[in-house]
C-alpha cells in the first residue's frame, strides 16, 4: 500500500523539548503557508509520560487519509531513548536528524539502507542565544536545510506564527542558525 | 451591539478537532457551555473557557456532568444557544438529560469526543463505541440526531450544523468525534462571519395570551419556543405533557406527543452521505468518521487493483440514512457491503437491516484503541474476488 | 573589543539586514570612535525629529557625555549604517542601571531619519536590543513613547510591549509643547515563560 | 394520589391579589394530602414575591422531582420541573444565560439534599445568584416515605424499619459552611416571619437559602408517633425557639424533645458569581477584547433575525 501516503516525519524526544512545537510548525508551514495538506498527531497516554514525546506529522500534496506515521522518512531524534525506540521505523532512504550532544550513535545502530544521517548541536546553538528553550526552533531551521519538506520561507513564517508574541525576533535568529548550520556543514539540499 | 460575526474566528488555522468543535460553536452562536474535564474532550471546553469572555459567552465547570448538562437545558431556556461536552463516562452520565432535552424540546448540542469504553476503558485512544448510545443511550423513545466528522475542518462545519439543526426541529444534537479526529491537527478555514449560515432560534410572536406552550402551527411539528421573562408564564416538564405543557398522565397524551416527537424530524433535510463512485460498483463500503479515512486509503488501493467499489461516507449517522443506504446497497451490481467501524459491530447492525439480505454485508470490527490497518478492510474489500 | 558588556556579543556584528523597501543594511554596536558619525546622524535629523530628543545629541559635549556610557557599562547602543558603511541612519540605545532597585530594568529608545521609518529598521534595532538585553539576564524592558507617537507604539506592542502607566503632560518637545507618556514595558522573563508553558502544555497533557 | 385533594391551605395568609391569580387554576385540585405544609409554603411565596416588587414576569421558578417538585407546575410563573436532583444546576444555566431573571429554585429535602446535595454545595460555594427554597418534611413523600438525609436519626421509615442509623444534615450549617449569602430556617407555622424572609432571600444577591420545616403528616408524622399535620404544627409551635444570627453548626432541629431552632442566620456581603465574572474579566483580558457578560449580549444570535 506504498501509494497515497505523503511524506511521514516523526520527530521524538524528551517532553519539554518543543518537540510538540517542532511538529505544529512543519504542519502551519505546509498547511498555511503552502497550501498543501498536512496532520499532525501526537502520542498521548501512558506513552507519553515518563518523559517520552513524539509527534507524527504527515505531509502531503493531496489529502491524507491514514494519519499515523509507521515508517518515517523523516526521523528527528532529541534524546538516547527516541533514537532506540524509533531507530527501526526509519524508512529505507530515509533522514535521520538528530541533536548531537543528546544523542550518540553507537555501533550496533544500524541505519536502513540508503538512509543519512544529519547531526546538529542543537543544544548549543541555543546556548549562544542564552534561551535554551529556542533548541527546537534550532531543530526546525536545520531539519528545513538538510531534509526540506517545504521551502525555508514558509517555515521560517510558520516559526514566527507559532511563538509568543514579542519572541518572535529571537526565534527568527535560531531558526536561521539551524538552517545556516546545515547548509554549512551538509551543503543543503535545496 | 455585538455582532455574531465579529465572534468568527476566521482565516486558515491548523487546529485540532477539538478546538475547531469549539470554533465551530462560536461561529454557530453558541455563548453558554458548562462541562467537566474528561479526555479525550477537555480541548474544546478549554478552549471555550479562553474564546467566550471575548465574544460575550460564559463557560462554567460545573461539579459534574450531571450538573453540566441540565446547566445547558437551563441556558438555552434563558434564551442563549448552548452546548455540553464530555466523552466516555461522563457522557453516559448525561444520558438522563438528553432525555430531557428531547422530551422538553430544547435546542441544544452534545459533543461526544468518543474513547475506548467500556468503563474508563482507554482514555487517550479512539474508539466509535457510543454509536448505539447516541441513539438509545436515555430511556424511552426520542428522535436522535447525531453528526460524525472524519476532520477537524468538518469538527467546525458540523458543529456549525449540529447547532443549526438543534434550532429547526428544537431537538438535542450529537455530534461525535472520536479521539483520532479530536487530537489531530489540521488545516482548518474558516470563512467570514457573514458567509456561514446560522439559523436563529424560532420564537413566538404571539401575544402571551394567545400562546401554548407546545402547539403547532398548522404544517409544523415544531412549536416555537417563548421568551423566558416576558410574561408568558408558560411550563416546562419532563413529565408527559399536553399543548399547553401541562403533565397529564394518560396513554393518548402520551401517544399524541411521541407521535409528534418522531415525526418531527425531515429526513431528506437532516441527511448528509458522501457518495464516491457508487454507481454500478461491486463492492460498497459503509463508514463514517475517522473510518471512513482509513478505508478511502483501502478503497483506493482496490480500485487500482482494477475493483469497482464504491463508498458511502455517513455525515448524518442518526436518524440512520435507511433509505439511500438501502437504495445504494441493494442496486444489482453491488456483491458485498463492507463496514469497517471501531467496535466490535453497531453501525453494521443497520446496514443488515435494511439490506435485508440482498447480499452479504461484511463487518471490519476493530477493538479500539487504534485505527484500523488499510491494510485489513482492503482484505475484506478484496475478498469479494474470491 | 575592550568593553565588558559587549564581550557576550560583538561576535554576530557587524551583520546584514534586508529591509521591507529590499535596501540592506549593516548593523553594529556603536563605540565611542563612532562620535563623529553620530554627530552628523543627529545633525542632519529633520527639526521635527530633533524637537523629539529627549536630550540635544546635536551638541558635541552632550553627545561625549552619552558615549561615555558605554564603556562604563551602562549602555548598548546599536547602529544601522547605510550600504556604504559609513553613514549612520538610525540608533537605538538600552540603558541599564546595574545598582539600586532598578538593576534588572533596561530603558531603550531608538531615533532614525524619518524616510527610513517605513523600512522597518526601527522594530530591528528595538529587536536586536531586547535580545542583548534577555543575554545581559534583565527581566524587563521600558520604552518611554510620546501621547502622538501611534506607531512606534503599535510596533513595540507587536514585539510584546505592554502599556504600563501615562504620565500626564510629562514631557515638554524642544518646541516648548507638553506631551503624555506612555511608559510601555516588556517583562521578557514572561515573555519566554509563555514559550515555555506553551511547550509544556502540549507535551504533558493532563492525566486522564 | 394519596387523600381528598383540597386546597384549604392554600388560604393560610391574605394575599393582595386573589390567589387565584397565582396559580394555574386549570390544574387544580393539586397532589398534596391533608396536613401538608407545603401549600402553605407556596402561599406565603406568592406574598413574598407580591412583597418583594420583582415584576412577575422576570421571576421564573424551577423545581426537581417530588411532592414539593411539583410547585413549578401550579404557580403561574416561568416554571421549570426538571429532573431528579438537578434543578439547581438548571436554574444556574437559566439565571447566567438570562442574567436579569430572578431565579428561585423550590424543591425538597430529598431531590435538594440527597441526590442534588453535590450541586447544593457547590451552587452555595460559587455564590451563584439564585434563592433556594427547601421545603424539610423530613422524608421522601412521593415515593410513599422512605428514610431521608434529613430524617433524624431512629426515626422509622419505610426503608428503615428498624429506625434510622445515620445522622441527618443539619441543612443551614451545610449551606452557610458552604459559602451561601443568607441562610435562614422557618417551620409552616411561622408564616408572618417566613413570609419576610422568603421576601428577603428573594432580593439578595449571591446564593440565598431558606429551609422551611414542614409537617408530611402521612409519611412521617403518623410513623413517627408524632400525630397529624395539627399536631405537628403544635410541635413547631411549642419547640420552636428564634436565635437570629446564632451560629449554625448550633441551630438544631429535635422534634421530640426540642428546641427547634428557626430564625436568620447569615446575611453577609460576600461576591457574588455573576458580579465578579464581569470585573475579574474585565481586569485580566482587559476592555478592548472582553466582551461583558449579561443579557444584552448574549441574545445578539437570536436578535439578528428579527
Amino acid at each position: 500500500m506504498s501509494g497515497h501516503r505523503g511524506t511521514e516525519v516523526r520527530i521524538a524526544g524528551f517532553g519539554g523539548q518543543g518537540v510538540i512545537l517542532s511538529g505544529m510548525i512543519l504542519g502551519r508551514a505546509v498547511s498555511i503557508f503552502e497550501n498543501k495538506h498536512a496532520t499532525l498527531m501526537q502520542s498521548f497516554g501512558p506513552e507519553a509520560r515518563g518523559g517520552a514525546c513524539s509527534a507524527q506529522v504527515i505531509l502531503s500534496d493531496e489529502k491524507i487519509l491514514y494519519p499515523y506515521v509507521k515508517a518515517p522518512d523523516v526521523l528527528v531524534v532529541m534524546s538516547q531513548p527516541a533514537l532506540r525506540t524509533y531507530l527501526p521505523t526509519l524508512r529505507e532512504g530515509g533522514k535521520l536528524i538528530y541533536e548531537q550532544d543528546l544523542v550518540k550513535l553507537e555501533e550496533g545502530d544500524e541505519l536502513p539502507e540508503g538512509a543519512t544521517c544529519y547531526g546538529v548541536p542543537a543544544t548549543k546553538i541555543a546556548e549562544g542565544l542564552r534561551r535554551r528553550i529556542v533548541l527546537n526552533i534550532v531543530m526546525v531551521g536545520f531539519i528545513s536545510a538538510v531534509a526540506p519538506m517545504v521551502s525555508m520561507e514558509s517555515a521560517r513564517k510558520a516559526v514566527l506564527h507559532s511563538v509568543p508574541r514579542g519572541t518572535e525576533a529571537l526565534n527568527g535568529r535560531a531558526f536561521d542558525m539551524g538552517y545556516r548550520y546545515g547548509v554549512e556543514n551538509y551543503g543543503g539540499e535545496s | 451591539m455585538y455582532s455574531i460575526k465579529e465572534a468568527v474566528l476566521s482565516g486558515i488555522h491548523f487546529i485540532d478537532g477539538d478546538v475547531a468543535c469549539a470554533e465551530g460553536a462560536i461561529a454557530a452562536g453558541c455563548r453558554f457551555s458548562a462541562g467537566y474535564p474528561i479526555t479525550p474532550s477537555t480541548e474544546v471546553v478549554e478552549r471555550l473557557a479562553a474564546r467566550f469572555p471575548m465574544v460575550g459567552g460564559m463557560f462554567v465547570q460545573m461539579e459534574d456532568e450531571l450538573a453540566s448538562s441540565i446547566a445547558i437545558i437551563g441556558a438555552a431556556w434563558g434564551g442563549v444557544k448552548a452546548m455540553t461536552v464530555s466523552s466516555g463516562p461522563g457522557i453516559s452520565l448525561m444520558q438522563e438529560h438528553i432525555g430531557l432535552a428531547a422530551i422538553t424540546e430544547t435546542p441544544t448540542v452534545w459533543v461526544n469526543v468518543q474513547r475506548c469504553g467500556p468503563s474508563t476503558g482507554l482514555p487517550t485512544q479512539p474508539a466509535q463505541g457510543d454509536m448505539m448510545q447516541a441513539q438509545w443511550g436515555s430511556h424511552g423513545d426520542y428522535p436522535s440526531l447525531a453528526l460524525c466528522p472524519n476532520s477537524p475542518q468538518e469538527a467546525f462545519d458540523l458543529t456549525v450544523r449540529a447547532f443549526n439543526l438543534a434550532e429547526r426541529y428544537r431537538t438535542p444534537v450529537m455530534v461525535l468525534l472520536d479521539e483520532a479526529v479530536g487530537h489531530m491537527l489540521e488545516k482548518v478555514v474558516i470563512p467570514p462571519g457573514d458567509e456561514i449560515d446560522v439559523d436563529a432560534r424560532h420564537f413566538t410572536s404571539k401575544p402571551p395570551k394567545e400562546y401554548r406552550a407546545y402547539e403547532c402551527a398548522p404544517g409544523s411539528l415544531v412549536p416555537d419556543m417563548a421568551r423566558t421573562g416576558e410574561g408568558y408564564y408558560f411550563h416546562v416538564t419532563g413529565l408527559t405533557h399536553d399543548e399547553r405543557g401541562y403533565p397529564i398522565m394518560l396513554a393518548e397524551v402520551q401517544r399524541r406527543l411521541m407521535e409528534r416527537l418522531m415525526a418531527k424530524i425531515d429526513l431528506d433535510d437532516v441527511t448528509q452521505v458522501v457518495q464516491s463512485q457508487v454507481d454500478g460498483c461491486e463492492v460498497l463500503v459503509v463508514s463514517y468518521g475517522i473510518t471512513s479515512r482509513v478505508a478511502e486509503r483501502a478503497i483506493l488501493e482496490a480500485r487500482e487493483q482494477g475493483l469497482r467499489v464504491g463508498h458511502l461516507r455517513l455525515l448524518t449517522v442518526w436518524p440512520f440514512p435507511e433509505k439511500l443506504v438501502a437504495e445504494r446497497c441493494t442496486q444489482g451490481s453491488v456483491q458485498r457491503v463492507v463496514v469497517p467501524e471501531l467496535n466490535m459491530g453497531q453501525m453494521v447492525r443497520e446496514v443488515e437491516r435494511v439490506v435485508a439480505g440482498a447480499c452479504p454485508v461484511t463487518l471490519v470490527g476493530h477493538p479500539g484503541g487504534a485505527v484500523h490497518e488499510p491494510e485489513v478492510i482492503l482484505e475484506a474489500i478484496m475478498e469479494v474476488r474470491q | 573589543m575592550k568593553f565588558g558588556m559587549y564581550q557576550g556579543f560583538m561576535g554576530q556584528y557587524p551583520d546584514r539586514r534586508v529591509l521591507n523597501n529590499d535596501v540592506e543594511v549593516i548593523i553594529r554596536p556603536l563605540i565611542p570612535e563612532d562620535e563623529d558619525k553620530l554627530l552628523s546622524f543627529y545633525r542632519s535629523l529633520p527639526p521635527e525629529t530633533r524637537l523629539r530628543l529627549r536630550q540635544d545629541n546635536t551638541n558635541r559635549k552632550i553627545l561625549q557625555r552619552f558615549l561615555e556610557e558605554i564603556p562604563l557599562g551602562r549602555m548598548v547602543t546599536m547602529g544601522a549604517f547605510a550600504p556604504d558603511e559609513e553613514t549612520l541612519v538610525g540608533e537605538c540605545s538600552l540603558r541599564i542601571m546595574h545598582h539600586g532597585w532598578a538593576r534588572h530594568v533596561g530603558e531603550l529608545k531608538y531615533s532614525l531619519e524619518p524616510k527610513w521609518s517605513p523600512t522597518g529598521l526601527g522594530g530591528i534595532l528595538i529587536m536586536e536590543l531586547v535580545e542583548v538585553a534577555s543575554s545581559q539576564g534583565l527581566d524587563k524592558l521600558v520604552y518611554q513613547v510620546l501621547d502622538d507617537q501611534v506607531r512606534l507604539k503599535k510596533m513595540l506592542q507587536e514585539m510584546g510591549f505592554v502599556q504600563e502607566a501615562i504620565l500626564r503632560d510629562h514631557a515638554t518637545d524642544l518646541s516648548g509643547k507638553k506631551h503624555d507618556v506612555y511608559i510601555m514595558s516588556n517583562y521578557m522573563a514572561e515573555l519566554w515563560r509563555k514559550m515555555e508553558d506553551m511547550i509544556m502544555y502540549q507535551e504533558f497533557p493532563p492525566l486522564p | 394520589m394519596r387523600g381528598p385533594r383540597t386546597t384549604q391551605s392554600l388560604q393560610a395568609v391574605p394575599v393582595n391579589s386573589p390567589m387565584e391569580d397565582w396559580l394555574r387554576m386549570d390544574r387544580m385540585p393539586h397532589i398534596w394530602c391533608p396536613g401538608c405544609g407545603i401549600g402553605t409554603a407556596v402561599n406565603c411565596f406568592v406574598r413574598a414575591v407580591e412583597l418583594s416588587g420583582i415584576p412577575r414576569k422576570k421571576l421564573a421558578i424551577v423545581s426537581g422531582i417530588g411532592c414539593t417538585g411539583r410547585v413549578a407546575g401550579y404557580i403561574k410563573l416561568d416554571s421549570f420541573h426538571t429532573t431528579h436532583g438537578r434543578a439547581i444546576p438548571f436554574a444556574i444555566g437559566l439565571k447566567l444565560a438570562s442574567p436579569d431573571l430572578h431565579v428561585v429554585v423550590f424543591s425538597g429535602d430529598g431531590d435538594l439534599i440527597a441526590i442534588g446535595g453535590n450541586h447544593f454545595i457547590h451552587a452555595a460555594r460559587r455564590n451563584v445568584n439564585i434563592t433556594v427554597i427547601c421545603i424539610n418534611n423530613l422524608t421522601y413523600g412521593m415515593t410513599g416515605g422512605q428514610v431521608a438525609p434529613t430524617s433524624p436519626k431512629h426515626s422509622i421509615a419505610t426503608t428503615t424499619p428498624y429506625g434510622n442509623l445515620e445522622s441527618p444534615f443539619n441543612l443551614v450549617h451545610l449551606a452557610d459552611s458552604s459559602g451561601a449569602s443568607y441562610v435562614a430556617r422557618y417551620t409552616t407555622f411561622h408564616v408572618r416571619p417566613l413570609v419576610h424572609t422568603m421576601k428577603e432571600a428573594l432580593t439578595k444577591n449571591g446564593f440565598s437559602f431558606v429551609e422551611v420545616l414542614s409537617p408530611c403528616p402521612t409519611l412521617y408524622g403518623r410513623r413517627n408517633r408524632l400525630g397529624d399535620g395539627l399536631d405537628i404544627m403544635r410541635v413547631f409551635k411549642e419547640k420552636a425557639i428564634r436565635r437570629d444570627g446564632l451560629s449554625t453548626d448550633a441551630a438544631f432541629v429535635d422534634l421530640k424533645n426540642g428546641p427547634i431552632v428557626i430564625g436568620k442566620f447569615k446575611d453577609r456581603p460576600r461576591e457574588a458569581f455573576l458580579d465578579v465574572y464581569n470585573d475579574a474579566m474585565t481586569r485580566v483580558i482587559g476592555k478592548d477584547h472582553f466582551i461583558p457578560y449579561g443579557p444584552v449580549t448574549m441574545r445578539p444570535p437570536e436578535d439578528e433575525s428579527e
